[in-house]
């Protein structure tokens, strides 16, 4: 059975700690831009929280959303590339064949998300920062696109795991990185191929829903939302 | 009388080719330097990356993406007129066809550049060429025929080919004309172009049907070529972008522009050729009609969209048009409709004013506004995605701006050297108007004698 | 970066090696390669502790082996050596299962760093100039012990003087018997934000004097006073996961939260309800609460004896009447009244003091009010309440900083002739009034064990820097944030990237050299000192990260201990300028990335958008939003706040989730000398804050400072925001 | 002698020479006609009117329209990539594609019909004269018979007053 990848974020969970936006950075070789960079719209985030603030002094509510590539099944970014460099794979990931993207920017227009990153220079580690560059994840160089690929890499390397071992692979056994340290477990990874995985569990949750469901693109993550609490002692 | 005309309009229109002024060299200098300047800045970008334009998250496209659109926009002038006015074989079309097709070839040359340039790694645009494996791409990967990219790429190598030809086939006989006037290299070169043109009664008749041919076949391309540079915006779920409107909304800002560069160009061309006598009040006075109805067109179009957008509220497109109505882009958005609607109007609408000069100041409005059209479509919507979160800002950066210039500067010098090396008037279809004319006229002579007219 | 360079660094990346047959990095962009087709590399897992707060998490780092330039004997040379690429929790770690905050993620770049000391440094020019030659162990190791002999020869032992950061487990033991032994009196720990009221507080009210751990998983109320616990505070990741298990671990049931803080932290933004108080009243919020509970009889059974430190408890705390409590305090009495029944009939609920309120003069009391209010409703010691880590070393009293930095100050000949420095920034984390700097420049010699040159340790004369906690063998008792007995220890990741060698076993070779030599000897090896004292179980310890008892046990809290203290009363917290002369409270927080500005240098953290207000790269200031629209001000205007003290100029963020007399600013920015990434970078708030003291303890009040705001420029550069913020709050149409 | 010709200033004159020549019986083809302007109101002018030019068009614009369609189509069967949950072999996007070559198609299909009737690039025949350019009408044949020569001048002056030229 081919699988098919997909999260959910439990909103209700999620503390904005952003603790999963360095585990990103560290596992997938992000480079920081640097402050003057940053300042122009820049810096990369293949994973963010977003905020928001809702009501005036003193009744205020503030929600964070941690927005990642939603890995839409119906991607607008993907048949925009006029070199496939922007593709679907057989398990449901947006796939970025970086060596393959010369630059038009298309996709990250096309991503109602926002979550397409672009390389408008060269990265650069001051040495030796290089050296805790993750050997499984290429470095791309300047003028091309980037985003969230649900730590593919992980996923393949579970994957072999499983096959040297010759079993199928368990529920939870692999993580992208910002579900492995999501300190508040509101992270879930998982196969939307078996029901009975935990992030189809959770999909089907009530408080669930898609970020722009009505764009229609069809994500695979699932957003539960932030519940209200009842004063149980009076009704 | 047929012969002296005859040889009056041939020594007006080769006199630019043959005699050469200070001001030319000059000029053509000047010209030079800029393209020079705008070509090393664009070898400046591709070295740092594109870090060095404004671009930036979420506003990946800015100037680049306007002046690939405006330039497409200005090619639409001539191909398309000289077909549509060959078709209907108007005859006042004669002067001005030449002068508005090598505004296309030229236009079309300047904005085919700008997808390139806009590239992070150009030196890869040869992978939009269906090129067949193994050869060059190891993987044999093809272009994806869904991406908007991929049809641009398409049509506008198909209206490039087109045009190019559409302009040399006319000049075949124009350049035996003068094979037979020069000696020297210049003979030799022009006999080349001339193709060993006689002018045997066979060779006409197939020039004038090839033209016909061609003339039919080249207006829907054009049509098609500013259809899908509307696609790259209107296939993408931006606001203000996914809207059927586009594709004409296109077409007719194509053609509004192109016309309106065209009349400057014959302005400018009648005065430093001294061609007075023969693109006259008249020409002006029929382009500036094309170009009012361009013009209501045009508007026509500007509210269809916009109110079906403010009427419609959409949460996701209505950031975007309050963006351009009363927010930071309100100012950029009233010159436009100033430049491209309010100022034309008096112009072009009223007989006395549409004169060379009232054409001309509108045209220059027109160019203006419709660059600021094309900014104003791009930027503001990419500013103001679904996400509020991640809504930004664009400012242009000096090499975006040099660009620009350069571009300006390419297309002038390319114009000037052709006109100074071709006759900018086509001498024998010139001669052919006269011709009927005159033809026209003994007619009703003889008619009168013998009496049938009382 | 040109070419060349990112060729190497796609080289080093071994992107190259998974396509080796390919040819060089830059032919793989022409062709089409799938990220998902890449063969991932061979990875070793390993443990570690992580060094950058006192909570200890336990990590698990990835290591590869990789191609590495590094000096060894003088030989600069590319050798293949396994080097760490990823940090993540210890999943058998109790404190953390598995989990790491946003700073643990970035604790890599510490080791990594290309500012990092490579070897012994010798002060070449004048002392604060930050100017260093490089020189030999041998020649560092010999300076280091002439100058102890000549104090021992002098007998003037007790004038060394060693100031670190917090230390614990053996690195603690270790210090303390190397000074001892050699005659010198025990470390002075330095933290800028330290929780010593608390501590003490809980010594007071519960017996023990240490943080407490809170068990949110299990609670179902809980009541945070200005405690930001889902950030900074105490033991973070274990917290964030308590909070997971309290809003979704329990089908059905899902507990309440109230934030009580002037200004919203990222805590208080998850909060069911945000209460803002008026700073330094919220300990008499908490007896209003307690008031209403006694008064309408909502007092559980077994509740425990802590309200005895409260003047008043007995009589059923008849002065803080809702009516009053709102006076003070600011929030209605309705509210107080409703929070008070949820607060007693939601059982178990839990109430969380940290922070800003117990940075007041009247931090003591208000600890005690909050323990006080816990012990009410019975949830110390219980599940969903208050519990205390077992076996946990009770913090050490040790002198604080500015008591030292008086003495030497005020003596004739300086009572510190020695200095020994690790890991500590007072100069930076102090208010100006203690005069730090000028106190420590008096000490004759002062030797540095930090890896990097930051504002204090460009004071010292020679520089042995340490280990990264990934080179060397590291352990750590973790204080709070378990409730199992807990003993971390580690083995070296890696091999060490520079010349650089563990503080322990600088401290035990030269103790071996000295021309006294120290008695009873100290243990041979840091390494030999672990295993001694982890005794049969090391070689397993060491290997899964520590030691840890199998099931949580749960230690009885004494009814109260020191019950010979008086009991505090209510006094208001006491402010530096007139509310007249200063309109405004100067709250200042912990970042939650920088800290107090001990991370500072860390480039992933500075580029992290604050989850508030998601500015990064830079310092800013909080106003509230109708407050800053009367005054003119909108986001980005450049501010002057001045106190008593002295001004800064920062940014202004107007926000509704702060209260119109306060402005709030984060900790972190403003280092004059900490690496390329945190020099010269925004400001340092403590630069202005007043030297109140919380009397008992004499740590920093430092919320306890006015100031006024005058807006001095409008649209500054220098605050840089996530892309989309500063757009955010515009209306539609 | 190769070629006897004489160039005339008005069409009129050039009508009334071929006419002449015809009497003199040569027939169309044999004689040779340059001219700077199409003539088409006269009937020399009107000579080798018929053409498949446009028919020829048709089957260029055929052509492109089908290796279109074979292009897109089989590079999308042969490279079957998912993009954003399309078909494989996506017709709306191709016809796209297909139009553009099928016009391109035509347009390559009439100029390469023009060049191949009009003989063009060719080398001029012995008969060209410079002044057809200054606007006269060459009216000549080359390679008449023996004996015939004198009938020719003579029809060729019978137009009135002109030049006639003689290549030997």
């Amino acid at each position: 059975m081919t699988h098919r990848w997909g999260m959910a974020v439990d909103l209700d969970r999620c503390t904005g700690c952003s603790a999963c936006v360095t585990a990103c950075h560290a596992e997938n070789n992000i480079p920081t831009v640097g402050p003057a960079e940053a300042a122009t719209g820049r810096a990369m985030h293949w994973l963010r929280i977003e905020r928001y603030v809702e009501g005036e002094f003193p009744d205020v509510q503030v929600k964070f959303r941690p927005v990642l590539c939603q890995q839409c099944d119906q991607a607008p970014c993907e048949p925009v590339c006029p070199t496939y460099a922007s593709h679907h794979t057989d398990e449901g990931l947006n796939a970025q064949v970086y060596n393959r993207c010369f630059g038009t920017r298309y996709c990250a227009n096309a991503c109602f998300y926002n979550v397409r990153f672009f390389n408008f220079y060269n990265p650069v580690w001051d040495k030796p920062l290089h050296l805790q560059l993750n050997p499984d994840v290429s470095v791309r160089e300047a003028g091309v696109m980037e985003k969230c690929t649900f730590c593919v890499q992980r996923i393949n390397a579970g994957k072999i795991d499983a096959k040297a071992e010759q079993r199928e692979l368990k529920d939870g056994e692999l993580k992208p990185a910002c579900v492995q340290t999501c300190t508040a477990n509101a992270l879930v990874f998982g196969d939307l191929n078996d029901p009975e995985s935990a992030v189809s569990r959770l999909s089907r949750s009530a408080r669930g829903s898609k970020l722009l469901e009505d764009m229609g693109a069809q994500p695979k993550i699932t957003y539960l939302q932030k519940e209200v609490w009842h004063d149980s002692s009076n009704g | 009388m047929t012969r002296a005309t005859a040889n009056r309009i041939t020594e007006d229109l080769l006199r630019p080719l043959l005699q050469t002024t200070w001001k030319f060299y000059a000029g053509v200098t000047v010209l030079g330097i800029m393209v020079l300047i705008g070509l090393s800045t664009w070898a400046y970008q591709m070295y740092n990356g594109l870090g060095v334009t404004g671009d930036n998250w979420p506003v990946f496209w800015g100037f680049h993406e306007t002046n690939f659109v405006f330039w497409i926009g200005i090619s639409h002038a001539g191909t398309l007129i000289s077909a549509i006015l060959r078709m209907v074989n108007a005859t006042w079309r004669r002067p001005v066809t030449r002068c508005a097709e090598a505004i296309t070839a030229f236009a079309l040359m300047i904005g085919a550049l700008f997808p390139l340039i806009h590239l992070g790694r150009p030196w890869y645009a040869w992978w939009l060429f269906p090129i067949p494996w193994p050869l060059f791409d190891s993987r044999g990967l093809w272009p994806n025929y869904r991406s908007p990219l991929t049809w641009d790429f398409f049509a506008i190598n198909t209206y490039l080919t087109s045009s190019l030809l559409f302009l040399f086939l006319p000049m075949i006989p124009d350049f035996a004309v003068i094979r037979d006037r020069t000696v020297g290299l210049r003979r030799k070169i022009y006999g080349l172009l001339a193709l060993g043109w006689e002018g045997t009664p066979k060779q006409w008749h197939r020039l004038e049907s090839a033209m016909h041919i061609m003339a039919i076949a080249i207006i829907p391309v054009a049509v098609s070529v500013h259809t899908i540079v509307s696609f790259d915006f209107s296939m993408a779920m931006v606001p203000m972008w996914h809207s059927t409107i586009f594709g004409p909304y296109f077409v007719a800002g194509a053609i509004f522009s192109g016309i309106a560069a065209l009349l400057i160009a014959m302005a400018i061309l009648r005065k430093v050729l001294h061609i007075e006598q023969y693109l006259q009040p008249i020409h002006f006075q029929n382009l500036g009609k094309l170009l009012f109805t361009m013009s209501l067109l045009w508007g026509y179009f500007v509210f269809n969209e916009r109110l079906t957008t403010w009427y419609g509220n959409a949460p996701h497109e209505i950031p975007a048009l309050t963006a351009t109505q009363s927010g930071e882009y309100a100012p950029l958005f009233w010159t436009m409709v100033f430049c491209n609607f309010i100022l034309p109007f008096p112009f072009l609408a009223i007989r006395k004013l549409r004169t060379i000069t009232g054409t001309v100041i509108a045209s220059c409005g027109v160019v203006v506004g419709m660059w600021l059209e094309r900014y104003l479509i791009i930027v503001p919507s990419l500013a103001h995605k679904q996400l509020e979160y991640s809504w930004g800002t664009y400012s242009p950066r000096w090499p975006e701006i040099t660009i620009f210039a350069g571009s300006i500067a390419a297309m002038v010098l390319l114009y000037t050297l052709f006109s100074k090396f071709v006759p900018i008037i086509s001498i024998w279809e010139l001669k052919v108007g006269e011709h009927k004319e005159i033809k026209a006229a003994e007619a009703v002579q003889a008619a009168e004698a013998a009496g049938e007219l009382v | 970066m040109d070419r060349r360079n990112f060729i190497k660094v796609t080289a080093v990346t071994g992107a190259s090696a998974t396509l080796a047959s390919c040819g060089s990095p830059e032919l793989h962009l022409a062709r089409f390669i799938p990220e998902e087709e890449l063969i991932p590399g061979i990875a070793t897992w390993k443990p570690s502790i992580c060094p950058l707060c006192s909570a200890g998490c336990g990590m698990i780092v990835r290591v590869m082996q990789g191609e590495a330039e590094v000096v060894r004997n003088g030989e600069k040379g590319l050798i293949q050596m396994g080097l760490a690429k990823k940090l993540e929790g210890n999943p058998a770690h109790p404190v953390n299962q598995g989990k790491l905050c946003v700073r643990g993620q970035a604790a890599i770049q510490v080791t990594y760093h290309p500012d990092r000391i490579t070897g012994p440094l010798k002060r070449s020019g004048e002392r604060g100039a930050a100017q260093f030659q490089p020189i030999s162990w041998d020649q560092a190791l010999a300076e280091l012990k002439s100058q102890l002999d000549t104090l021992a020869s002098a007998n003037d032992q007790k004038s060394v003087a060693f100031l670190t950061k917090p230390l614990r487990g053996q690195r603690h033991t270790l210090v303390s018997q190397f000074l001892s032994r050699f005659g010198a009196p025990a470390p002075i720990e330095f933290e800028a934000l330290g929780d010593r009221v608390l501590r003490r507080a809980n010594a007071r009210s519960f017996g023990r004097e240490q943080l407490p751990t809170v068990d949110l998983g299990r609670s179902r109320y809980v009541i945070a006073f200005g405690a930001d616990f889902l950030g900074t505070w105490n033991s973070p990741v274990t917290q964030n996961i308590g909070y997971g298990e309290m809003r979704q671990g329990h089908p059905g049931i899902r507990a309440k939260f109230v934030q009580v803080e002037p200004r919203m932290s990222q805590t208080g933004a998850n909060a069911d309800e945000w209460v803002p108080v008026k700073p330094g009243t919220e300990g008499v919020l908490a007896l209003g609460l307690a008031h209403v509970i006694i008064k309408s009889g909502l007092r559980p059974a077994g509740s425990s004896r802590a309200g005895a430190q409260i003047e008043g408890w007995s009589a059923g705390l008849v002065s803080y009447s809702p009516a009053d409590v709102e006076k003070i305090t600011g929030v209605k009495a309705t509210r107080i009244e409703r929070l008070a029944k949820e607060f007693a009939q939601t059982a178990p609920a839990v109430a969380i003091v940290g922070g800003a309120p117990l940075a007041h003069t009247n931090g003591m009391f208000t600890a005690l009010a909050v323990n006080a209010l816990n012990g009410l409703v019975g949830s110390v010691g219980q599940p969903g309440g208050i519990l205390f880590t077992p076996n946990a070393v009770p913090a050490q009293p040790s002198p604080s900083i500015d008591k030292v930095a008086a003495d030497l100050i005020t003596a004739p000949k300086p009572p510190v002739q020695l200095l020994l420095l690790n890991d500590a920034n007072p100069v930076f984390g102090t208010p100006p009034a203690w005069r730090v700097k000028e106190a420590l420049s008096k000490i004759p010699f002062i030797v540095s064990f930090g890896h990097f040159i930051d504002e204090t340790s460009a004071l010292a004369d020679l520089i042995l820097p340490d280990h990264s906690f990934l080179e060397s063998w590291v352990d750590h008792v973790p204080e709070s944030g378990t409730t199992m007995t807990v003993a971390s220890v580690a083995p070296p990741a890696m091999k060490p990237l520079h010349q650089t060698r563990s503080m322990p076993d600088v401290l035990l070779e030269v103790s071996r050299s000295l021309a006294r030599p120290l008695t009873p000897t100290l243990p041979q090896s840091y390494e030999e000192m672990l295993q001694s004292a982890f005794g049969d179980d090391f070689s397993n310890a060491q290997q899964q990260g520590g030691r840890w008892s199998d099931s949580p046990q749960r230690e009885a809290v004494p009814p109260v201990a020191a019950a010979n203290q008086r009991a505090v009363a209510y006094t208001d917290p006491q402010f530096d300028g007139s509310a007249a002369e200063y309109p405004f409270h100067f709250v200042p927080f912990a970042s939650l990335t920088l800290l107090d500005g001990s991370l500072a240098h860390l480039p992933w953290l500075q580029e992290m958008p604050d989850p508030i207000s998601t500015a990064m790269w830079s310092s800013w200031v909080e106003i509230n939003s109708q407050k800053a629209a009367e005054m003119g001000i909108v986001q980005g205007d450049l501010l002057e706040i001045a106190s008593s003290q002295g001004t800064l100029r920062v940014p202004a963020i107007p926000s509704p989730a702060i209260a119109p007399d306060v402005i709030a600013m984060p900790f972190g920015q403003g280092h004059q000398t900490f690496t390329r990434f945190a020099t010269g970078r925004g400001v340092n708030p403590i630069s202005i804050l007043a030297a109140k003291q919380e009397p008992e303890t004499g740590s920093l009040a430092w919320a306890a400072t006015r100031v006024k705001v005058t807006k001095v420029g409008s649209k500054s550069g220098p605050i840089l925001f996530a892309r989309g913020m500063e757009l955010e709050h515009r209306p539609h149409r | 002698m190769k070629a006897i010709y004489g160039l005339y200033s008005t069409p009129e004159a050039a009508q009334i020479a071929v006419d002449k020549l015809k009497t003199a019986g040569l027939a169309d083809r044999e004689i040779t006609i340059l001219s700077s302007e199409p003539l088409e109101e006269y009937e020399f002018g009107r000579r080798d009117h018929h053409t498949w030019m446009s028919w020829i068009a048709f089957l260029g614009a055929a052509i492109g329209m089908t290796s279109a369609y074979l292009l897109t189509s089989i590079t999308q069967q042969s490279w079957p990539i998912q993009t954003g949950g399309m078909p494989i072999v996506t017709n709306w996007t191709n016809l796209i594609v297909i139009f553009e070559l099928t016009m391109l198609g035509a347009v390559f299909a009439t100029v390469g019909t023009l060049l191949f009737t009009a003989r063009l690039p060719g080398r001029q025949s012995a008969i060209y004269d410079p002044e057809v350019s200054e606007g006269k009408i060459l009216i000549g044949v080359s390679n008449p018979r023996q004996g015939a020569i004198s009938d020719l001048e003579r029809a060729l002056h019978e137009a009135g007053r002109v030049k006639v030229k003689t290549i030997a």
